[in-house]
């Protein structure tokens, strides 16, 4: 496994991108909420209130918080089973991503799709899609309907290294860049599939990147951990795409902090290369600069307490959440809000 | 008042739904400046170019195109060439479109088309022939409709493109080349009826798409043989109008279904075993499901039209049961 | 005699036959170094480094590469990790595998197994919870097999991969931990066996995987109750052991199939059909099929427990259905 | 579309590549066989003798002719619909291929495929497959199980322009690449899907040569149409192959004659654009070119007749096949002869 330095990346983020203070600090509160909604999850994962499965964006957060502030309103967001983060970046309460988790009724989907599919479509987050491939020829179709229909809306769309092997990727992006369509997809580059490093079963050395070409695109390297230039990448991709020029394919380069899903301990990861990329927490990093920046501890203190208190507030309003009623099972099939496949 | 071709009634309905709604929009491969493999969507391009577009050979791209532009305010209608490549692009279909609704809570509508030629009878062998409808009936989520007549082919692909669930729109290949009345103006039909095209005492024979003229023919000869039959015209799998079908049922006490999918698992089973539980003190003797045999199906025209269900074959099946 | 979870059976039996044939390889996603997501098939890619192969997210490459390498001199093992994911290489399953041999006039020969997580009850959701074995059985040209026991795992993954055909290998990914006992030695069971585990005069209970559990410990309630059941495994579906099947239902008279697939085109309706019209005379009333409903599942506990048939359900079924 | 010249192409091939006569013959001799197949097999079409479909290689007779002389006994060959050329190349007996295109006992498949999906697996014809993509998948599996069972055996893939652009194309080449395998992908870019344009549906101009660096490939572009020069890049990759120097990509430029199929008369192409490829015509510039190189016209005019004889002899047998017996539709399901699915 190549250390961040073999990837062509500074020990810690360089952050230099020029943001002003009110974007910077936008930033830092929306990973924080981020941050410490996934830690949370984690918790009541292994306290058994999180069912199933859950897949977290813990040392990934700066990408969905980069996008989720760049993005405007009536863009769409189309992420993967690791979507809680992209999902509260575009606005979703937290309360009802929370209780989504835990399979309550006043969970955003009303406890029918849990963890993997996390959807606030009054938002713009159009869906979270647990089937690798798929959503990316989906993200299209609503580039298409922004199209056809005149509005100057962007539709991006977030993936991992390994989905860039399956087909659908391949199709999604000929068929973007074939009618120039207004898209952005962002591979979240985390140098894992779940057990598999993506090294190990891609022909080339950036699963992403060097695949641009191949669909008449330019190449978009970024540190996937440093949040201002990931703001900067994202502005220029989602002007581009509402100026009419087309689709982009960003490789953001990250790692995921723990393991792939529910409560995997990742132990096919070395020691070093989880220290080595600790040293590169976004969230960290970011504090880091900021007050190295010359903002006030209190403030960024203020920011922190205040992610804690929502997200305290979220585990408590999920706790509370009722069970869904049994006849949920067999509502919302058709748009008439039944299931009834005959008379 | 005009007859109409089957393939040229396709073209038909979907210029009917372009010019009626605005969000309506068609894609496919070779579909806008070919008019089609099927020549099924000539001229459509011509009177709109901006929503009858040409896409690659890439199936999960187009139904997913489909799918994302029906979710923030289009009504695509999407061609799959044959309905065997529903298989290239199946994760779709029965993963993402038939689920998304359900997994949101209701928060997704997906009011969208997918429109493909069906069935056998062409020479074209196993792997552009197949019946796949029972392949979309047993996905929850997809809604089923294959018309026998061109007057059905308008009506109900109107019926489907203003449906604000996904509807699977199985056209019989063989059939393109059928004629029929279809009236003027506006014709929008009903999804989830079924149509008694004849009524008899003996026997319901139950049938789908290009069984259907097979058999009406067949009851036509069995009547001859003494042997009153009515006939049923599903037209529509999912919703599926059971009440119809249960009554016609009943009316004879014996049940017939002539299936062009093979053997297993098929709507003829479904139907069967509905009956079964629903009218079991109707019935004067076990329903009898006519199929394709178990395999896929052979090339040679001798060897294709052995294998799916003949007229004949209906006739002897039924005259053998009913001990006539 | 040794005591095994079905999940280690799975490992077990996959070395059982790596070891007997050389030419057994087996290849998917994070199977070799990591040992399977499901821990299924940890030890191998120690084992058989050669021939245990770790693939990219690339399901249709997998099992194209499965087939190449079946009809080259191989017998493949592959693993699909969800069998929802089968809809992505749908294609190489139902259209190239299933059909190759009998397109080409018997030249090729496809000696392969292609093993899948199956089944509900993990609140998964929607697209990691189905039981897809309906979507094979409807396939001309596959095998479909359904174990329900550690033993199963190992006798019939062991008749699947000596089997000169292809099989679709349903795991039941609720049954992995599930321990049973192994016999010593090397097991190799036959495909087209049902498995009659209870003997009753009143009814008989059809279930498969892990609705088997759940049949039996009705059966245990309802003899308390005064109705004695019969308990079948139907284990394979293609070939289906239609004799023993026929027999169990003949002699009790009542048919109840407990089905996790949804309601429509399951297996169920298939054996329902075959039963009709085969023992008809013998049956005292309507069989009945037991199922989830025609929905996608829902993840959360309540909903999804409310969802898949249960032993309560089908004791209330029986129960009402034989007037007890 | 764009004309030859401007794909980069000689107003007619240039036949450089160094061959010796025996060989140049050889080649000759091949495609002249496979020419005057495909044009009978157009003739019983229109005659309704060939039922249900065919797909000619009238045109592109250069590629199936090079690869089956540079390919060894035992060497693998996966082939589309467009299959008859690729089918004859590697030794099936023509009679048994002109039986199959119509439905006889005596066919290839016993009548059962038909022309879409002719196989001869005892010469390494591994079959004709139907649907777009699967075969490259499929040709990956024979190359794996050659490395594994330690043979020198090399699998060959032909597909088409539009096939670039389906994801299973993606997924064969990655693996292929990942796994080094010893497979070559053959793409013949004649310019056209169905009736579409490739390069109006295609982010890249070269559907294949551009996406060989997504796999870490070279690429490798070819005049489709010069028999000589395929045969020397034929040979290099069936080398690389043997070598373990893995897979390669090699995009030949052709063009087809008639239309994609059955009776189409292909009038969605202009006469300039037909007229410019018949002048490319690889058959007729080849005896041009061997006339030139010093060929008796007698030797060529023998090595025709022969090729006719065969053909009319191949007919005739087809004719004279009878149809095959209705019990063939129960065959052949199980490798036990049957279709038994229950007991
Ligand atoms: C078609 C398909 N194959 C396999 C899986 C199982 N699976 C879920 S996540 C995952 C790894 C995805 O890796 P990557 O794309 O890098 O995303 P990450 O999880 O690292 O964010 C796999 C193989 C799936 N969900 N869908
Ligand atoms: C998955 C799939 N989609 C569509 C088709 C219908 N179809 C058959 S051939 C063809 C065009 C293929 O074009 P190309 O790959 O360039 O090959 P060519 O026919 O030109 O040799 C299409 C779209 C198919 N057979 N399979
Ligand atoms: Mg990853
Ligand atoms: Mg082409």
């Amino acid at each position: 496994m190549p250390t961040p330095t073999e990837l062509g990346l500074p020990p810690v983020p360089e952050f230099a991108a020029p943001l002003d203070d009110e974007l910077a600090l936008r930033l830092y509160t929306l990973m924080q909420r981020l941050r410490r909604f996934e830690k949370r999850a984690y918790d009541l994962f292994m306290q058994n209130l999180v069912k199933g499965t859950s897949h977290l964006s813990l040392g990934q957060e700066a990408i969905a918080a980069a996008f989720g502030i760049a993005m405007r309103p009536g863009d769409w967001t189309f992420a993967t089973y690791r979507g809680h983060a992209h999902t509260l970046a575009r606005g979703a309460p937290m309360d009802a991503a929370m209780a989504e988790l835990l399979g309550r009724a006043n969970g955003l989907l009303a406890g029918k799709g849990g963890s993997m599919h996390l959807t606030s479509a009054e938002h713009g987050a159009m869906g979270s899609y647990a089937i690798v491939g798929a959503h990316l020829t989906i993200a299209n179709g609503a580039a298409w309907s922004a199209r056809l229909r005149g509005t100057d809306q962007v539709a991006v769309c977030f993936f991992g290294d390994g989905t860039t092997n399956i087909g659908a990727f391949h199709e999604a992006l000929n068929l973007a860049a074939v009618w120039r369509l207004p898209v952005v997809f962002v591979c979240e580059n985390n140098l894992w599939m779940e057990y598999t490093p993506i090294g190990s079963v891609t022909a080339v050395p950036r699963p992403a990147a060097d695949r641009a070409s191949a669909y008449g695109l330019e190449p978009v390297l970024a540190d996937g951990n440093d949040v201002a230039a990931l703001y900067e990448v994202a502005a220029q991709a989602l002007d581009r795409a509402r100026s009419g020029g087309g689709p982009s394919l960003i490789e953001a380069v990250t790692y995921r902090h723990g393991g792939h899903s529910r409560a995997d301990p990742a132990k096919y990861r070395s020691a070093e290369e989880v220290a080595a990329w600790m040293d590169r927490d976004p969230v960290e990093t970011y504090r880091s600069h900021l007050m190295k920046a010359g903002v006030a501890v209190a403030a960024l203190e203020e920011i922190e307490a205040a992610a804690q208190r929502e997200v305290d507030a979220a585990t408590q309003a999920a706790k509370d959440g009722p069970a869904p009623s049994l006849d949920q099972v067999d509502r919302d099939v058709w748009a008439d809000g039944t299931s009834r496949w005959r008379n | 008042m005009a007859e109409l071709t089957y393939r040229q009634a396709v073209a038909h309905g979907l210029a009917q739904e372009l010019e009626h709604d605005p969000s309506v929009v068609f894609l496919g491969e070779d579909v806008a400046a070919a008019g089609g493999v099927f020549k099924a969507t000539v001229g459509l391009a011509e009177r709109f170019p901006d929503r009858v577009l040409d896409a690659p050979i890439s199936e999960q791209a187009i139904l997913g195109a489909a799918m994302g532009a029906a979710m923030t305010g289009l009504r695509p209608v999407a061609e799959i060439m044959f309905s065997d490549f529903l298989a290239v692009c199946w994760d779709i279909v029965a993963n993402q479109i038939a689920k998304t609704r359900y997994m949101t809570g209701g928060q997704v509508s997906l009011p969208l088309v997918v429109r493909t030629a069906n069935g056998g009878g062409l020479r074209f062998g196993a792997q552009h022939s197949q019946s796949v409808e029972n392949w979309a009936m047993a996905v929850p989520g997809l809604k089923v409709v294959a018309p026998s007549t061109p007057r059905d082919v308008v009506g109900l692909l109107a019926a489907a493109v203003r449906d604000p669930d996904p509807v699977l729109f199985f056209e019989h290949k063989a059939l393109y080349p059928l004629k029929g009345e279809v009236p003027d103006g506006e014709i929008v039909d009903a999804l989830g009826t079924a149509k008694v095209l004849r009524t008899g005492s003996d026997c319901t024979i139950v049938a789908l798409a290009a069984m259907v003229p097979r058999a009406l023919a067949a009851a036509t000869e069995l009547a001859a043989a003494g042997i009153d039959a009515t006939v049923v015209d599903v037209r529509s799998l999912v919703p599926l109008d059971t009440a119809t079908l249960l009554e016609a049922v009943s009316a004879t006490g014996r049940l017939f279904t002539v299936e062009e999918n093979p053997r297993l698992c098929g709507w003829g089973a479904e139907l069967v075993s509905i009956v079964i539980e629903e009218t079991w003190s109707a019935l004067t003797g076990p329903p009898v499901r006519i199929t394709t045999p178990h395999v896929p199906l052979p090339a040679a025209d001798a060897l294709e039209d052995h294998a799916i269900p003949s007229a004949a074959r209906v006739v002897e099946t039924v005259t053998k049961a009913l001990g006539a």
